[in-house]
């Protein structure tokens, strides 16, 4: 089987945030997104997703790697600033390429 | 003594009880915890059973006795920013967004405080007009809209991206779902009337006191889990947490008999008026203003305004209001 | 202008207009979703309170009062493909996979559809046959297999993996968990008779319609997240959805006739066979034939039909039960 | 013939019906679950009801009545893992470990058989006493913590890390979910009194049954689930998981009639002493003992003993009691 | 400690696929498995997890790289053309060779 | 942007030992983590998420790579031969280097 390099980028971020990055998906040329709810713990203290309102969700989307370069710097300096978040890439490797 | 025995009535109900319950499973860390889609299914229910009855008292009363008072309600939501705006941006010297977010709050409600305080009323007995609900109703986003104007003038410069228009605001604030499923339920109720009432009143209305134990409960857990927050926020937000609450708390109560409510109306109104949003106004705020700061918002109106208006403030409004009308 | 009246008093049924609301959140695009444990808790919940009450009527009125209609329903449900297929395959130009996978969709029935029409005969006051329940169980299944039997003929050619066996339908048909749960609680019930009922009524029986009401709010934004997918059905589709269930609400109601039953019951059948399935059989014919597209049988099934039955089509099928029964 | 007549009674009840219905699910892998959160719940509901139920009985039947028996009841859940232990040690060739696990669990108690026995009586008209729920919930702890010192003083040489802490297992078995909430609502309910209880009655008690009936539904299918481990159990285990609840409900019934209780309650104090913890203690077990297997414990107490006791071992004991109290 | 190179293959898929997906590692090898509810977005369009019967799941398996390349043949070949699902496999490195 | 290199690591455990490998997270020198309830399939057993008591959790830290060597020494010798467990690291990039 033929596989090819894509990116994965995940992004950690409070729930609220969901639409405003789903958004940012479309806009940066992602063709499509995976997403959960987690709980967390980082520098902006626990969010124990006990209220839908105040929990996290965990956002994943495969995307080439420009994409993924457009989509981080977007990140860091729009969403970084205001929202509790993390984001990170990494190598992975799809089989069918014109899907991402 | 009549305010201790009305305060020591309140303390001792079940929902309250309760509350103080998950507020010890919180600070014992204990590992009592709601999954997230419990917490969901409560609040859809207590918002579509107060809409739903409210509907229907409205249905049966007649829509012309309620609009002055419900208009009454909404000025005042709308104009409770505008004072507790400058009192948190020069008394309590938080920068201008978070003035206006918390500002936005405190005008909005809460809708398990407007319950919390029916609930009060029938066990005291004292009657109220049970298309109050309808204020409840009105009085959500008329602030959560003003206090985003006030953020969004005081942070012009910044912009860009499309996160903090005011369209989100207003479509949060329209459609988010707390008051989606208070305003439709309303509606329906209305549409239905009696007939529906009927039909639907052994789970709409019948357990709903247990059901609102159970979710204090559980907001027990909630607030308790933001205590610790409470040295962040500074003693000036704790003090507003409670004196604003007493002052809206009088206010809303006079305007109440002003706009000719009965003494059961006037202290929902009162304490309408007392409330913080917890729910509606955190969501349309961290959209719209996402430089203002959650805790601040936050545990003011969950960790302090809560707890204190459905412990003392409605037993407080109470009295207030029947020396009002005595 | 009975039939108007009926209509009209259906609408503004608390459940209808519950449906109606979650229809606009969806539209709205308001942030109102319920997590999927509600879904799964509410659907559990009306399955087995149903199922429950079914069983007990049996007890009480004898089986031998229950076969001989509930073959009939189930010989009905095992016909409608038959004649839905060629409709679907040289009507409407559908693929033979999707032809079959429609045409299970339309024999097999929405329990959720029946639970309301006999709610609209409660609210009208029209008696109708409790066991009725076994109707609905035992016409979940045939059409299902009678589908994939279909499609499998259609595709033979393809194959290799299990993916499409007879056997993942036949298990997924009868040990689903829409069908075991009907079929469980109906045999509980039936075991319990009236002395179970007893105690568990003020749990399965008196708070059901309000259920209902919260569950159809649920279903009303499902089937508006679908209503885009209207575009991509096609217009024959469309009509489909709603002639097909005048025609086997006709069928239904006279069937129901000839077998014995009264007026109630008869509209009851009337709506199983007029009503298409969305959980039982998506699942398993997405298990059996996987490569018929969900968009037309899903679409078709909740978008279109699930919304006319409810609203418009449990009062024709009353009205041309009374008009057979004259 | 009565003890046959009685087993029969308690096997046609909805609640044990459901349960085997469970039991069903899951042996012909139906894709039936329960989400996980409607498991707790379902949880929460119980442990609220039964507590606060029997904490507006101890207001009412006043806590001098109360202290007396709630404490035999202790120290029998304290000792039952003394003679456990070596039975499982020596007769069974477990483990240290294994066995000081095992012996926690059935000296510990299992809400639901409690719930379940109070719904026999109920069911056959034999009045007991409400305030029973305080030996459920005194009964909790104290096994867990003996086993758990058991099982430490076997395993001493290992350690190191703070897994299994001695002060893990208090907290575990002090604040864990279960053991807070019936505490919890016990202390609430004691002190709304009657009051209280007519508030929230219509969801607390009216609708209990049927609530129980559909836990178990799902406790049903959880055993079933773990039927398979049976083998891997042993027949020793498997013969211990009947003969002990046998052996400490008849020493339990006796205790109760010491203890100065009614034919209900020594029959409530004979289930309590038979059941075993499949909930608190497995939790705090694996917290603590973390290096017994949970395969032992969770299979004897959910799979064996759970099931035993629901059906037949609640009619036996109720019959142990109209034998002492004859 | 030494790490040892394994596979990580992602799977997204719709709900009705798991007994199939799950029966697939099975057969070609794979030691366990890890799943989880999820909602996406992707061509097919968006599933909103709203009702359990349309919902998505993401299945992680740890495995062997040959393993790895026969799952992905398997997918490629029997599940892409029937079911919405995406699959990626990436590097990481585990502790126990011969758990997986 | 400038991304940074980063150690993923990602454990899968019984839910009962969720205190102790975040406690063990925060000695090792994590400055975060997120978490989700999961299903799963291993040498211990089918996991099906019935019960909260008995289900299963995903946790995922981005760390410093020594930060990982650390963690997963620990896990080898105190987690392993006591829970039902997998753990495994990967490389990821990151924008803030200083956050993690
Ligand atoms: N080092 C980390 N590893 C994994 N998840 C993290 C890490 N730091 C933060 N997170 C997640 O990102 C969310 C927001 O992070 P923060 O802005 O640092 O509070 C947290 O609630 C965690 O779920
Ligand atoms: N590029 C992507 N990145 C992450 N997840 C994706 C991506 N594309 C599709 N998915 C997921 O895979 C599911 C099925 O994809 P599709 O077949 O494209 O509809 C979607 O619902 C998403 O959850
Ligand atoms: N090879 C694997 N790939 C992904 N997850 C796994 C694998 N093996 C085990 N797991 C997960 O780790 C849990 C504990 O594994 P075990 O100790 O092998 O039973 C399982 O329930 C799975 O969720
Ligand atoms: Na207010
Ligand atoms: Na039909
Ligand atoms: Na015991």
């Amino acid at each position: 089987m033929n596989t090819y390099p894509m990116k994965l980028v995940t992004i950690v971020c409070e729930a609220y945030a969901q639409d405003t990055v789903t958004k940012l998906l479309n806009e940066v040329g992602a063709h499509g997104w995976t997403l959960f709810a987690v709980e967390g713990d980082g520098s902006q203290g626990k969010r124990p997703a006990d209220i839908k309102e105040f929990a996290n969700i965990q956002i994943e989307a495969v995307v080439q790697p420009e994409v993924a370069d457009k989509l981080l710097e977007r990140l860091a300096n729009d969403f970084f600033p205001r929202y509790a978040m993390i984001a990170f890439e990494s190598e992975v490797r799809v089989l069918r390429r014109e899907k991402f | 003594m009549d305010i201790l025995d009305a305060i020591h009535a309140n303390l001792l109900s079940p929902a309250v009880l309760f509350f103080g319950l998950g507020l010890v499973a919180a600070l014992t860390k204990s590992d009592l915890k709601f999954p997230e889609p419990l917490y969901v299914a409560l609040t859809i229910y207590l918002l579509l059973a107060i809409g739903f009855k409210g509907g229907v008292a409205i249905a049966e009363a007649g829509i012309e006795k309620v609009w002055l008072p419900a208009l009454a309600a909404m000025a005042l939501g709308a104009l409770i920013p505008l004072w507790t705006y400058p009192v948190l941006r020069f008394g309590g010297k938080f920068s201008a967004v978070d003035a206006a977010a918390i500002a936005a709050h405190y005008g909005s409600v809460s809708a398990v405080t407007f319950i919390a305080a029916t609930n009060y009323l029938k066990a005291i007995n004292q009657p109220f007009e049970n298309y109050a609900t309808a204020f409840l109703a009105v009085m959500e986003s008329p602030a959560i809209l003003v206090g985003v104007v006030l953020g969004k003038m005081a942070t012009k410069s910044k912009g860009g991206s499309d996160f903090s228009s005011i369209k989100t605001a207003i479509h949060e604030a329209l459609f988010g779902r707390s008051i989606f499923l208070l305003v439709g339920a309303l509606i329906v109720g209305w549409l239905c009337g009696k007939p529906g009432m009927d039909k639907v009143e052994p789970f709409f209305v019948t357990p709903f006191q247990g059901v609102l134990a159970l979710f204090l409960l559980e907001m027990g857990t909630v607030a308790g889990r933001r205590v610790g927050d409470l040295k962040k926020v500074g003693p000036f937000l704790l003090a507003f947490g409670i004196v604003m609450p007493l002052l809206h708390g009088g206010i809303g109560v006079w305007l109440g008999k002003v706009a000719g409510l009965e003494l059961g109306g006037a202290t929902l109104m009162g304490g309408l008026a007392a409330s913080a949003s917890y729910i509606a106004a955190p969501a349309a705020i961290r959209l719209s203003l996402p430089d203002a700061n959650p805790t601040f918002y936050l545990t003011s109106s969950l960790a302090i305004t809560f707890p204190f208006n459905i412990s003392l403030g409605i037993p407080i409004y109470y009295e207030i209001a029947r020396w009002l009308y005595r």
